[in-house]
């Protein structure tokens, strides 16, 4: 393997590593703007080049393999370097209307970062803003996408983006010099189901996002990690958020997941999940208000109702949108809670769908993003099926039913389900429904209790592949709505007469305890910035190709 | 003096394959068919054939970096898009010669193990691509191209591609991107043609000249090619002269002949009997001469690199004593500036901003440090680039400004001649970190001060 | 109007030259120097240290810091172009602001709500100096008064903060910049005011 | 939209290479021969034809000089302005020809019949001041006889 040194460090890496990618694992920070690790290097930007000895000229790091004993030059260290770049730089700012203070990218903007970085940056500038050349501003590109051309630096990171990774191909540029502009055919809205990426593969404010437009400045908002929940495959984001209300979710990159995107049907799922329809307080079957205290002691006696020790009598149906964490107390409760139970969570065929695409890139049929978790706590170990649960419910098999449901954040529910949902809960005599919102289909139940949505509690999902990730809480739920794991800890103490530790840390321990293919992974890898962890090979239910998008 | 790509050119019926034949045509193809692809590659090695494209590079060695990957074709280009100002040496031997070169593509796809080769004319040849196309026909049509060429068992498919006016298609990563049907952006090396180039497979790009060449070292042998020019510089080179010049032309020269020899004994000297200005002796990517400078140049590589510019296309544009070297160099300028693929940034912008000070400085609107700025962007443009544009762009610029000087400080307003640029138009180094230069002053006087003079 | 002298006293110093009990009374007269100086110059000189507030008032420096003034461009739109800059460098976290898109391409953002808690803020002038196109700047304004307990009162919107009758009386203040001639369209009533009038 | 020739060529073009893409030039220059221009049609015709998408084929069209998004007259002058013919007068010529044509400088047209474009070095620098009408070289231009060239 080559060794290559880096402004006097050393690192061993593969053959066929990039510079700019070395340099990354040193943390050597190399500026760029058209390298992107998940796209094929262009190298047109040539704002990452370096120094290197034997070279007479200054290289771009980013298409330069590393050989054996190569000794590179950042511009942090080399004059050459540093002038090159520097040049570099000031051509980009040429033609660039510098209107950042109407630039959304305005703050995550790299022309800005690069200029204002002492080793590279802060020169003088020669040209006059009435000699630019002037290009399209403000062209909508659909409901996703605003396009500014002037800011734009051609480093074509959204043209690749769109021809290799998303395939629709829908952004080239035209005409040829410094006349060179990014367009649409003939401005045409995008169609592309990820297009949100373009603004984010955009380093300059050229492409910014219909959504996030004028809203905030991106250095007032705080950011929190998390996994979508919109399908089974569990991309990475950040959900950025100001004052308790997301203002955004960008994806977060890893490779072995989602690589650097989402779908925009993920990236907007938080509309939904924080949508206007919540239920906002614990609510009997007369429509009445509860306090969490009587909620909890109603609930509790509406179960007993379960437990009398008939085969069948308690039905416990968990979501394959719940966390894992609030699944093994769901689950723990009905084991202590009742002799006799059947503990399911399936309202489709969930199983069947976890790892079916529904495209070549990232969107999953299975809109739940913890069916594996589910799977693998063991919800659905029985024959059965909601169709199956609600004939026995109407053949009086059950006596309770205690039922957490999430809607689903990308599509609405199947009729089927919802019209199942419906007839189960009036079917058994006493329902205890905990739900993030409201909905026509669970008024009937006996007890809805507001549980916390996506974002707003924390926890793991297992995605289609088996990957256990964390997932942050950036929110406080509205009204009075708890996370799932503090209204099932109220529901065991009433069982146990011991409140259970809910600590994350505590409960992922329980967990990897509790669930075979769980063993060996802690919480201290998983809530470090990678926040994913993978079973141990060979201990994979589903999914054990591994991401293979296009 | 010797001819080898001339010798035929004379005749307008030499475009025909059976006149062509009866002087000798096809015959080098013969006897490098009955020789293997290596011993052909190790002639022309031997002939120290050099590229005529302009960078001048051995030809054998570049064939000889191609290793045929089992079920991957290789590729001959041959590059017919001869764009440089001041070229058009291979249009004359497209149009008076096709078979010649059609030949010296099937010489060299054979060394190379190519059985698909592609011309890439530029677009504004396409009347000559109707001559190449029917010689293509021809060729077929007697058994010398296509399949079996010659009867010796070897598959040749040659085709011809037109381009649509773009410069940036005679640089050989974007003359391959254009034939891929995509916008002609070079690409960043490496990985080099030979290992990923058309359709990523091996594929070697030769200019028209070159190729034409081969005929003659296949059936004279690399000895006498060799024999022609200089001990480095080998052969004949066919030279364009054009601009102020009496008789404009191509002229094939033995390598090493004396540049204004050419000039004023072939070409019959500077027109109206002016005096020489300058000389740019291979199209405008190189630097210019001035008349003193090309002097004593011999018309080779070594001769001219001492000279401190190059040989490149042979394309050589004369300057009379007439010409205004500003209003010259802004042309040029404006012909990167347009001609600029703009893929990689340094070219991009920098060929827009050179012509568009060059433009301001020719209609008398030139600013302090003008010239300096020049060069500067010149500075920050060379060795930054994708591909040779760049640096292309900056040669002329450089050179003009260097040794043509007076002339373009004579176009700057008096004034402008010593105020630094900030001064002139308002913006510049930023005293402090609050705002521009006087806002300090503002700032320490408290009352009596005129900071709201302006209310 | 002349400017003060000031001085440093060393108090310890005046004190340790005189000592005893002379010396603790000259540390307490050095200390009251101002005070008697204008009271000699109240009584004996019969000059008037005091003006008559609010009937009086002093024109004050054209650096300073009153209340704030938002500046509109020539045909009245607001200069603002929702930046948030000064929203970000704000120390006493006072001024909130939402963006929305304007119709004009060569604009395109302009505050939808501008806000300033006057009763926050601490009059530093780092809003007016973050501003890049002068579309905040302060006014000479600084008694600013609320007759009501409503803490509304002196949060100062957009409509406020444009429409300023005070300015005619106290004229426009800190403009770090200085890269704009105001003119009279952009303020209403900036205009200077007279001496005579103020006092 | 095409000629049955035009589309025939075409096709032989997609059969030469495994990638469809490679036509996408010939395709161009054969609709802006036959069309006289490539515009938002001609851009979706061709893209369909070639599997490819609008901005695609709309990217490399607004390459290429010679392909031109607003249709051209029936001849297109093409003035040469390199180096060599700025030096052989190619401007004077340049705009005596437009007087003689009674064209706009700079490439508008007189009642869809020619079109003057000025390009850059045409590679027939020995005619300088060198032009083209349509594919034909015709340098040295002579603006007193164009009249009679186009006719022909």
């Amino acid at each position: 393997m080559p060794l290559v040194t880096i402004d006097g460090r050393q690192i061993e890496v593969e053959q066929g590593t990039s510079v700019i990618q070395a340099a990354d694992r040193l943390g050597v920070e190399i500026p760029r703007f058209c390298y992107h690790p998940d796209l094929r290097p262009e190298g047109n930007c040539r704002m990452c080049l370096v120094e290197v000895d034997g070279y007479a000229r200054p290289v771009v790091a980013c298409a330069t393999p590393v050989a054996d004993g190569m000794v590179v030059h950042s511009p942090h260290e080399s004059a050459t370097a540093s002038q090159a770049v520097n040049g570099v730089l000031e051509f980009l700012l040429v033609n660039h209307p510098l209107d950042c203070p109407i630039c959304d990218q305005a703050g995550e903007c790299s022309l800005q970062d690069f200029y204002m970085h002492p080793d590279y940056g802060l020169h003088e500038s020669h040209v006059d803003p009435a000699e630019k050349v002037h290009k399209h501003k403000r062209v909508d590109l659909g409901p996703r996408i605003v396009l500014d051309a002037e800011r734009c630096v051609m480093c074509s990171r959204c043209v690749r983006f769109s021809a290799e990774v998303s395939g629709y191909a829908e952004v080239q540029f035209v005409r040829r010099g410094n006349r060179v502009e990014l367009v649409t055919f003939e401005d045409r809205a995008l169609e592309d189901p990820y297009a949100g990426n373009l603004a984010d593969v955009c380093p300059v404010g050229a492409l910014t996002s219909r959504d996030f437009r004028f809203k905030r400045r991106v250095w007032h908002l705080e950011s929190t990690d998390a996994i979508c929940a919109g399908c089974s495959t569990g991309c990475n984001v950040r959900i950025d958020h100001f004052k308790g209300k997301i203002e955004r979710v960008v994806p977060r990159r890893n490779p072995s997941v989602n690589r650097s995107w989402i779908c925009d049907e993920g990236r907007l799922s938080h509309e939904k999940a924080q949508g206007q329809d919540r239920l906002l307080h614990p609510r009997g079957a007369d429509g009445g208000e509860l306090s969490w205290s009587e909620a909890i002691a109603r609930a509790d006696a509406l179960l007993r109702g379960g437990r009398a020790g008939v085969p069948g009598r308690a039905l416990l149906l968990g979501s394959a949108s719940a966390t894992n964490e609030s699944l093994l107390l769901l689950r723990r409760f009905g084991e202590l809670a009742f002799t006799q139970r059947t503990m399911d969570f399936r309202l489709g065929n969930e199983p069947e769908l976890v790892d079916a695409r529904e495209d070549h890139l990232l969107r999953r049929r299975d809109k739940h993003p913890n069916t594996m978790g589910a799977i693998h706590l063991g919800f659905a170990a029985q024959e059965g099926g909601l169709p199956l649960h609600v004939r026995a419910a109407e053949h009086d098999a059950y006596a309770a039913l205690l039922l957490v449901y999430h809607p689903p954040l990308v599509g609405d529910e199947s009729p089927e389900a919802a019209g199942a949902l419906e007839r189960l809960i009036r079917a058994v005599p006493a329902s205890v429904v905990l739900t993030s919102h409201r909905l026509p289909f669970l008024e009937a139940a006996t007890l809805l209790l507001p549980v916390a949505a996506w974002a707003e509690e924390e926890g793991t999902y297992t995605n289609y592949q088996g990957a256990v990730q964390f997932t942050g809480q950036a929110l406080r739920a509205p009204g009075a709505a708890r996370s799932a794991v503090a209204i099932l800890a109220d529901l065991l103490e009433r069982v146990t007469l011991r409140r259970p530790d809910t600590s994350p840390k505590t409960l992922f321990v329980e967990l990897a305890q509790a669930v075979p293919a769980y063993q060996g992974l802690s919480f201290a890898t998983l809530s470090s910035r990678s926040a994913i962890a993978y079973p141990p090979e060979g201990r994979m239910h589903y999914g054990q190709e591994g991401f293979a998008g296009r | 003096m010797p001819a080898i790509l001339t010798r035929h050119t004379d005749d307008p019926e030499q475009t025909e394959l059976d006149v062509a034949q009866r002087r000798g045509a096809y015959d080098g193809l013969r006897e490098a068919l009955s020789r293997s692809p290596d011993e052909v590659i190790a002639e022309v090695e031997a002939s120290g054939l050099r590229g005529r494209g302009g960078a001048g590079f051995p030809t054998g060695r570049k064939w000889s970096f191609i290793r045929p990957v089992p079920g991957q074709p290789v590729y001959l280009l041959c590059n017919a898009d001869e764009s440089e100002p001041g070229t058009f040496k291979d249009h004359y031997l497209l149009r008076r010669d096709p078979h010649l070169v059609l030949e010296g593509i099937a010489i060299a796809a054979y060394a190379i193990r190519a059985h698909t080769a592609y011309i890439y004319m530029r677009g504004e040849y396409a009347s000559l691509a109707e001559i190449m196309a029917k010689a293509i026909r021809e060729a077929q049509g007697a058994g010398i191209l296509g399949e079996s060429c010659l009867g010796s068992g070897y598959d040749l498919r040659v085709s011809i591609q037109l381009g649509a006016g773009a410069y940036i298609c005679g640089e050989e990563t974007g003359l391959i991107q254009s034939l891929e049907g995509k916008r002609a952006y070079p690409r960043v090396r490496p990985p080099f043609p030979a290992v990923h180039g058309f359709l990523d497979s091996p594929t070697v790009i030769n200019n028209v000249e070159t190729l034409a060449n081969l005929p003659f070292i296949m059936t004279e042998g690399a000895a006498r090619f060799a024999a022609l020019g200089t001990d480095r510089s080998p052969g004949t080179k066919l030279i364009s002269i054009s601009g102020a010049v009496a008789r404009p032309g191509v002229y094939e020269v033995e390598m090493g002949y004396p540049l204004l020899e050419l000039l004023r004994h072939e070409a019959g000297g500077v027109r109206l009997g002016r005096r020489l200005k300058a000389v740019i002796p291979g199209g405008t990517s190189v630097p210019v001469l001035t008349a003193e400078e090309a002097a004593p140049v011999m018309i080779d590589y070594e001769s001219m690199q001492a000279a401190g510019t190059l040989l490149g296309s042979g394309g050589t544009i004369v300057f009379d004593e007439g010409t205004s070297m500003p209003e010259a160099l802004l042309r040029i300028a404006e012909f990167y500036a347009h001609e600029s693929c703009g893929e990689c940034t340094p070219c991009r912008e920098g060929t827009g901003w050179m012509a568009w000070v060059l433009r301001r400085l020719v209609q008398g609107e030139g600013r302090p440090g003008d010239l300096d700025l020049l060069l500067r962007v010149g500075h920050n443009i060379e060795g930054r680039t994708i591909c040779g544009l760049g640096d292309a762009s900056v040669q002329p610029v450089r050179s003009f400004i260097q040794k043509f000087r007076e002339e373009f400080e004579a176009l700057l307003p008096r004034e402008a001649l010593a105020a630094p640029a900030w001064q002139m138009h308002g913006h510049g180094p930023r005293t402090g970190r609050f705002g521009p230069p006087g806002e300090e002053a503002a700032l320490s006087d408290p009352v009596e001060g005129p900071p709201n003079a302006a209310l | 109007m002349a400017r003060k002298d000031s001085r440093v006293v060393d108090v310890r110093a005046a004190a340790d030259a005189k000592g005893g009990v002379l010396r603790d009374a000259a540390g307490t007269l050095a200390g009251m120097e101002v005070t008697l100086r204008n009271m000699v110059r109240a009584t004996v000189g019969r000059e008037h240290v005091t003006i008559q507030y609010p009937e009086q008032r002093k024109p004050y420096s054209r650096r300073f810091r009153g209340v704030h003034v938002l500046t509109r461009r020539a045909d009245g739109t607001l200069k603002c172009t929702a930046c948030y800059l000064c929203e970000t460098v704000c120390p006493a976290q006072c001024i909130s602001i939402d963006a929305q898109e304007v119709e004009d391409p060569g604009i395109e953002k302009a505050p939808s709500r501008y806000e300033i808690d006057l009763t926050r803020c601490i009059f530093c002038g780092f809003c007016v100096e973050a501003c890049p196109e002068e579309a905040l700047i302060m006014s000479r304004e600084y008694d600013l008064v609320s007759d009501s307990r409503d803490p509304q009162a002196l949060r100062y919107g957009i409509e406020r903060l444009t429409q300023r009758p005070e300015i005619a009386a106290y004229g426009a203040g800190f403009r770090p910049h200085m890269e704009y001639p105001l003119v009279e369209s952009q303020i209403p009533g900036q205009e200077e005011p007279s001496p005579e009038e103020t006092r | 939209m095409l000629s049955d020739e035009a589309l025939r060529e075409i096709e032989a073009c997609k059969a030469e290479e495994s990638r469809k893409q490679h036509a996408l030039l010939t395709a161009l220059r054969l609709t802006q021969a036959e069309r006289r221009h490539v515009g938002p049609q001609e851009v979706l015709y061709i893209a369909d034809l070639l599997d490819l998408s609008p901005a695609t084929v709309e990217g490399v069209a607004r390459f290429y000089d010679q392909i031109t998004k607003e249709p051209t007259g029936n001849r297109v002058l093409s003035i040469c302005r390199g180096i060599s013919c700025y030096l052989c007068g190619a401007d004077g010529a340049a705009r005596e020809a437009a007087a003689a044509l009674g064209v706009d400088q700079g490439g508008s047209q007189a009642e869809g019949r020619v079109t003057i474009r000025h390009v850059e070095c045409i590679g027939d620098c020995d005619h300088a001041p060198a032009a083209m009408l349509d594919s034909t070289f015709i340098g040295p231009l002579d603006p007193a006889s164009l009249s009679a060239l186009i006719e022909r």
